[in-house]
């Protein structure tokens, strides 16, 4: 079969990326006529960055790089990787989390490190909500995941703010143990499935077919959840990652995925805004209120089913993307 | 009759046996005490490994895979991604400086732009990369090229300021055009200082890479360090980091056998 | 020809090279309301402070090192080689080595500079003292003076001028050093503000930062070529 | 049609920190088609910078400057000048330095070898053709410096001080060799010395010249003495023996040293 | 007691690039207290490494070097050196470039500035106590160089072509004065030169030294001569019209030419 080149953005050894490398492991991506062009990101600004200078078409992201994306550069999301809220979490020294349990005000004062204006920071800021502590009382380190996890190693900060896999490297390694995480704390971060407007707007049965590998990527991982782990093992150790497989099985079981079906249900607007759009606006207000955005983009504006629904409506895709 | 040494430096001459013994000595101090900090458990094996512990470490890498490549891999991406983005600022920075120390003009516009930016570290150039280049290899190009553009001018502009007035009038009493004594006297005679501003480059363009590999991820010696350190691994880190420094040194090197060729050759000895 | 290129003919794409009023609206903003935590100028001082430190440190260890160097042949056989080997490596790779020696405070960030602005310090102490003038240590010498008098009136007033062409590269290569040190946990910052914005993906904001930057760097260097005069005072004006 | 005439030159130098100052005072003089003027006068007093008027690396405040009859616009080929420190370029050869107006002007290679062989020759430079500058001694560097201006087979030949950096035995032949050359090959010269000695050896006409400001003060022809004592037959260091050219040598230095005694001390 | 002996001495130089170099073959020279000696000789001959050794600078190969009886054995303030480039101390005025020697000996201050005070004053420095070396002219710069030598009250002299780099006219002047000033404090001294000239004006015995390898080819006694010629009393151009003047010149220069003409064509 005749291929086609389409230029990929990820980033390497995380849970919502797995499927991208399944497909190329089981060859789905001939089956579907593309040959796979990888870029690789350590975090989602360059990679959104990277967007402008048209490095890529089509990507995975986080879901505040998502956000930014479509204020900046017509970044569209078509469909949810997953639902990091479980993984994106507070983490405390384990001889000290009892007392904050118990008294968070004793945060007062105390640093947090954190990497700010992302969906950790969200996290954080709904954390604090509930405990009803302003954020000007911490103090607010901004490092990224790696400094973070050298810093809280070596006593820094009451608090770290990290998100999988780095959360198990910090329960295995230092210790640690989540406080408060996005689903405690109804800071529901999804992942986003991306693609640039443009490239939607040419080449919108690419877009199709590049979604149906992915969605056939998490129905594969949905109904071998065994297989699942060691392609995670074999995907993060590419990836320069080395965790145990009891963390493997907890992303496993922290993380939902979401098949044809559940995503149309997460997105279906039938009944005024969807599920998907309830989550979004909440993140798009944070990252407006912390000046990453001047004024958050109206998720509609992003946010579209269009491309799930070619594929439900596209026998040969749909059976494609249900692993059938 | 006691010798004694006068002058300092000028009237000492190391042999050769003592130059390298203290050179040694030099090492051993500082692998000697490295060691003894890391053994006498002051800094723990995470934060400080010791050096036997880092070479373990470099042997693994060099044979295992790690972060999707064998060290010799990401030494090889950075070391390619480096000479592009020099190579770039070098042959626009050479001749752009050159042309500034001959038209006055061109001087006063760039020098000023040039005084302040030099300030602006490569680092903060990233974002902007990604922005304008993307990552395939634009990106990390600009950055290398940002750090290391700024010598490469600077010292064909010293180099050809400097060059001695009476050696271009010679040249235009002989009836050399313009281009002419740009080409046989200014590029000539600024060639010792364009080497050691080569020199400097390399240097600053090779520290620019880690900045660059923020950017591009897949495989260089940057890209090894930041998975290092999500893995709490330092020693990964230093290994990484003596990656850096063993080629970084190896490049200058080679710069300073070009350097002592052209001083040999045209007698400009000292 | 900027404002052409964006606003008025729309050459470059507005989103990756920012038009001059965007920028203007990043400086009002940081100005007026803040960003990344403070105003410019909170964020200005506090990076002087910290390049100023860091600065401070490098003169303090790298002139005496590069002197020592540049006296004694065996001093550099023995230092040189190890030197020569740690130069290399910037600074950024130095920083998860910072954070777990010094954490996050102002001592990491310090140390970060510092570990570049030393370089420069060295190398042209070094070389200063090298090229002095053999004759006038042979001057002094048959005048009577001790070793120490050399030093002090001869090798160290001989390799000023070249030290102080190293303290000028100390002190922009602190400035350059400035964004990898505030990655290490910073408050405030004009480095906090440029990582921040590269996050944030602003352009208009970075410019500005990079902006102050250079105005600072260019500030700092003129102080610097005031001191210079001084010392120096002995020097035909060039 | 070469001589060099300055009708009424002065020059002044705009200075650095802003007011001028005059380095040469109204001056007239007119060297004649083949003729070998030396000029000699304490340091400052503007001996290099009427030399570079006639080069046309300068140009005069007022007055003119021509040569063969034709204001001088800017250097050019037909004009050599033999600097003090030599100015060889010292990344090119001895045959490359010699050859180098000659490829400036285009002239075909064949023919250019031919003539820097021929002075490579006369210059007693052979089997240094390829060496580079620094390879030499002062003295055959100063040679190829010389060899370098003849070869472009130029009108007027411009020398600041060219044996200045020489010391005193190789100045001598040096000094020896430049009459032998002159003499075979008589060109337009200006020929600027510290040294009297040399001055009136060389030349047909010594220029005194004296500063604050800088201008000619005395002009000493020399050519009846040397025709009178048949100096060109003689070695050098016999001719400073006779007492006609110690006698000159005594009145130069007598007008120079006034002068200098007062300045030394201002 | 302050007589400079070589006895049997040599000087071999270890080159950088491995091999040696014979600089000085066995020579011997005494020069007695209170003589003036000049010595000349073709470039690298070895004349600075010859007075390096007697300034302790430099040590023989073989061979003794003694001053007042005793070895040398380093540079020390009873034989003070002047030096070709001056070798002020650029970032020092006038007074402390003169002072430095007393400052090094511990003079107390007081003590130190009458004598500074007085060499200002005998070397026509007055008003210029607080210039910088740069603001000064090259004669005066020497004048400087020779005062700090002189200011130390040394036993021995020893000056390396001191007016190398002055020009022709200063350079009189200076040599004028130097003997005024020689006459007032006899001292034992080495004079190195090129110029034969300044030579036989200044010095009691004149040294001629050859080269490849160095060593002295002839001594020449002027000391005679001057008495004779009542040259003491004379200034320095009328002095050189002199016959026995010239004929020592030529005398010595015929010497210098032969061997240099050899030289310069190897
Ligand atoms: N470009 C210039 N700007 C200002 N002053 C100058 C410039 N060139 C020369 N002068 C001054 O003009 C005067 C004459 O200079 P010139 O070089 O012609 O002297 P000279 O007779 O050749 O001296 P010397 O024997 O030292 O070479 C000097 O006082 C010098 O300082
Ligand atoms: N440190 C050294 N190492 C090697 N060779 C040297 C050294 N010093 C001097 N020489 C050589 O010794 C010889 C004599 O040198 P010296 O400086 O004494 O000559 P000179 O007579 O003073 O010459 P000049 O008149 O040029 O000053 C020269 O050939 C020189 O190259
Ligand atoms: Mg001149
Ligand atoms: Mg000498």
């Amino acid at each position: 079969q005749q291929t086609t080149r389409l230029n990929i953005s990820m980033q390497p050894a995380l849970y919502s990326m797995v499927p991208l490398h399944l497909a190329t492991e089981q060859g789905w991506w001939r089956q579907m006529g593309i040959e796979p062009n990888f870029s690789s990101f350590p975090a989602g600004p360059p990679q959104i960055a990277a967007a402008a200078a048209g490095t890529w078409d089509v990507g995975i992201t986080g879901s505040a790089p998502g956000v930014l994306g479509a204020a900046r550069f017509n970044i569209r999301t078509i469909a949810i990787s997953n639902d990091e809220s479980a993984t994106n979490v507070l983490m405390a020294r384990r001889d000290q989390v009892e007392a904050i349990r118990a008294n968070p005000a004793s945060l007062r004062g105390q640093r947090v490190l954190i990497t700010v204006n992302t969906t950790v920071d969200y996290v954080l800021q709904n954390c604090l909500r509930r405990w009803n502590i302003p954020r000007n009382d911490l103090q607010v380190v901004n490092l990224n995941q790696a400094q973070i996890l050298s810093a809280f190693s070596t006593g820094e900060g009451r608090l770290a703010g990290l998100w999988a896999p780095n959360i198990y490297t910090a329960e295995e390694r230092m210790n640690a143990v989540p406080l408060c995480s996005g689903s405690d704390a109804d800071a529901i971060v999804p992942g986003n499935i991306i693609v640039r407007e443009e490239f939607l707007n040419r080449n919108p049965d690419m877009v199709a077919r590049y979604l149906a590998v992915i969605l056939r990527g998490i129905a594969w991982m949905k109904a071998n959840p065994d297989q699942t782990i060691q392609v995670m093992n074999r995907f993060y150790q590419a990836g320069g990652v080395t965790v145990t497989e009891a963390a493997l099985r907890a992303e496993v079981a922290r993380r939902p995925i979401f098949g044809l079906e559940e995503q149309l249900r997460l997105m279906s607007r039938a009944n005024g805004p969807s599920q998907a759009d309830r989550w979004y606006a909440g993140l798009g207000e944070f990252l407006q209120q912390v000046g990453t955005v001047p004024t958050a983009p109206p998720v509609t504006a992003y946010l579209t089913d269009a491309v799930l629904r070619r594929i439900a409506d596209n026998p040969q895709l749909r059976a494609f993307a249900l692993n059938q | 009759m006691a010798k004694r040494n006068f002058l300092g430096p000028h009237g000492t001459v190391l042999g050769l046996g003592e130059f390298w013994l203290l050179t040694l000595a030099g090492f051993a101090l500082f692998f000697g005490g490295w060691s003894l900090l890391a053994w006498s458990g002051w800094l723990p094996a995470n934060l400080l490994p010791s050096p036997r512990a880092v070479w373990a470490t470099l042997v693994r890498l060099w044979e295992n895979p790690f972060a999707g490549h064998v060290y010799a891999d990401h030494l090889l991406a950075s070391l390619g991604r480096f000479l592009m983005g020099w190579a770039i600022a070098v042959a626009i920075g050479i001749p752009l400086g050159l042309l500034m120390g001959w038209y006055r003009l061109l001087d006063e516009i760039v020098t000023p732009l040039f005084d302040s930016i030099r300030f602006v570290a490569p680092l903060a150039w990233v974002p902007l990369a990604a922005l304008w280049f993307g990552t395939g290899i634009g990106g990390p190009l600009l950055i290398i090229f940002v750090g290391s553009f700024a010598p490469c001018v600077i010292s064909a502009y010293r180099g050809a300021r400097l060059v001695e007035a009476r050696l271009v009038e010679a040249a235009q009493t002989m009836g050399a055009s313009g281009r002419q004594v740009i080409q046989h006297v200014l590029v000539p005679g600024a060639m010792p200082s364009i080497i050691s501003g080569l020199r400097v480059s390399a240097g600053l363009g090779w520290q620019s890479l880690v900045g660059s590999e923020l950017i591009v991820v897949g495989a260089g010696l940057g890209y090894l360090m930041v998975q290092g350190q999500g893995n709490l691994a330092t020693d990964v880190v230093i290994a990484g980091m003596i990656g850096i420094g063993v080629v970084g040194f190896a490049i200058d090197v080679a710069l300073r056998g070009v350097e002592a060729w052209f001083r040999k050759r045209w007698g400009q000895t000292a | 020809m900027w404002w052409l290129a964006t606003s008025g003919l729309r050459l470059l794409n507005p989103l990756r090279l920012p038009a001059p009023a965007e920028v203007w609206v990043a400086f009002q903003q940081i100005n007026g309301r803040g960003y990344a935590g403070a105003t410019l100028i909170e964020h200005a001082l506090h990076s002087l402070g910290l390049v100023a430190r860091g600065f401070a440190v490098a003169i303090v260890t790298g002139v005496p090192l590069g002197l020592l160097m540049g006296w004694s042949r065996r001093a550099e056989a023995l230092v040189n080689p190890i030197f020569l080997l740690l130069r290399p490596i910037p600074a950024l790779a130095w920083i998860p080595l910072a954070i777990v020696w010094f954490g996050l405070g102002d001592t990491g960030k310090v140390f970060v500079i510092w570990l570049t602005a030393f370089v420069p310090s060295v190398i042209n102490a070094f070389s200063g003292v090298r090229q002095v003038d053999t004759i006038l240590i042979a001057a002094a010498r048959t005048q009577g003076a001790s070793t120490a008098q050399v030093l002090r009136h001869v090798v160290i007033p001989g390799a000023m001028p070249m030290i102080f062409t190293g303290l000028r590269l100390s002190l922009q290569a602190s400035w350059t050093t400035l964004v990898a040190a505030e990655l290490v946990g910073a408050f405030f910052g004009l480095g906090r503000v440029l990582n921040i914005a590269g996050q944030d993906i602003y352009p208009g904001m970075i410019l500005v930062g990079m902006a102050a930057v250079a105005v600072c760097g260019a500030g700092t260097t003129w102080l610097l070529g005031l001191v210079e005069r001084r010392v120096l005072n002995w020097r035909p004006a060039v | 049609m070469s001589e060099i005439v300055f009708r009424a030159v002065t020059k002044t130098f705009r200075l650095p920190r802003g007011g001028e100052f005059l380095a040469i005072d109204t001056t007239d003089l007119r060297i004649e088609e083949r003729e070998f003027v030396a000029i000699v006068g304490p340091s400052g007093c503007g001996k290099t910078t009427l030399m570079r008027m006639a080069a046309g690396l300068e140009f005069p405040s007022t007055g003119t400057v021509e040569v063969g009859g034709k204001p001088v616009r800017g250097p050019g080929p037909e004009r050599a000048v033999v600097f003090q420190q030599f100015a060889l370029m010292p990344w090119k050869t001895v045959r490359e330095n010699i050859g180098f107006g000659l490829m400036c002007k285009g002239t075909p290679k064949a023919e250019a070898d031919a003539a820097i062989g021929r002075y490579v020759e006369l210059m007693g430079l052979a089997g240094h053709e390829d060496s580079f500058p620094h390879q030499l001694s002062g003295g055959m560097q100063q040679r190829v410096a010389i060899a370098r201006a003849y070869v472009m087979n130029p009108a007027a030949l411009l020398m600041d001080e060219p044996f200045g950096a020489l010391d005193a035995q190789t100045r001598i032949v040096m000094q020896e060799e430049l009459v032998r050359l002159a003499r075979r090959n008589p060109r337009t010269v200006i020929f600027i010395t510290h040294a009297v000695d040399e001055a009136i050896y060389l030349a047909d006409r010594v220029v005194v010249m004296g500063r604050k400001p800088g201008r000619i003060i005395e002009t000493i022809d020399i050519k009846p003495l040397r025709a009178e004592g048949g100096w060109e037959a003689m070695p050098i260091e016999e001719v400073m023996d006779t007492p006609a050219f110690t006698h000159m040598r005594s009145r130069i230095w007598k007008l120079l040293k006034a002068r200098e005694q007062a300045a030394a001390d201002h």
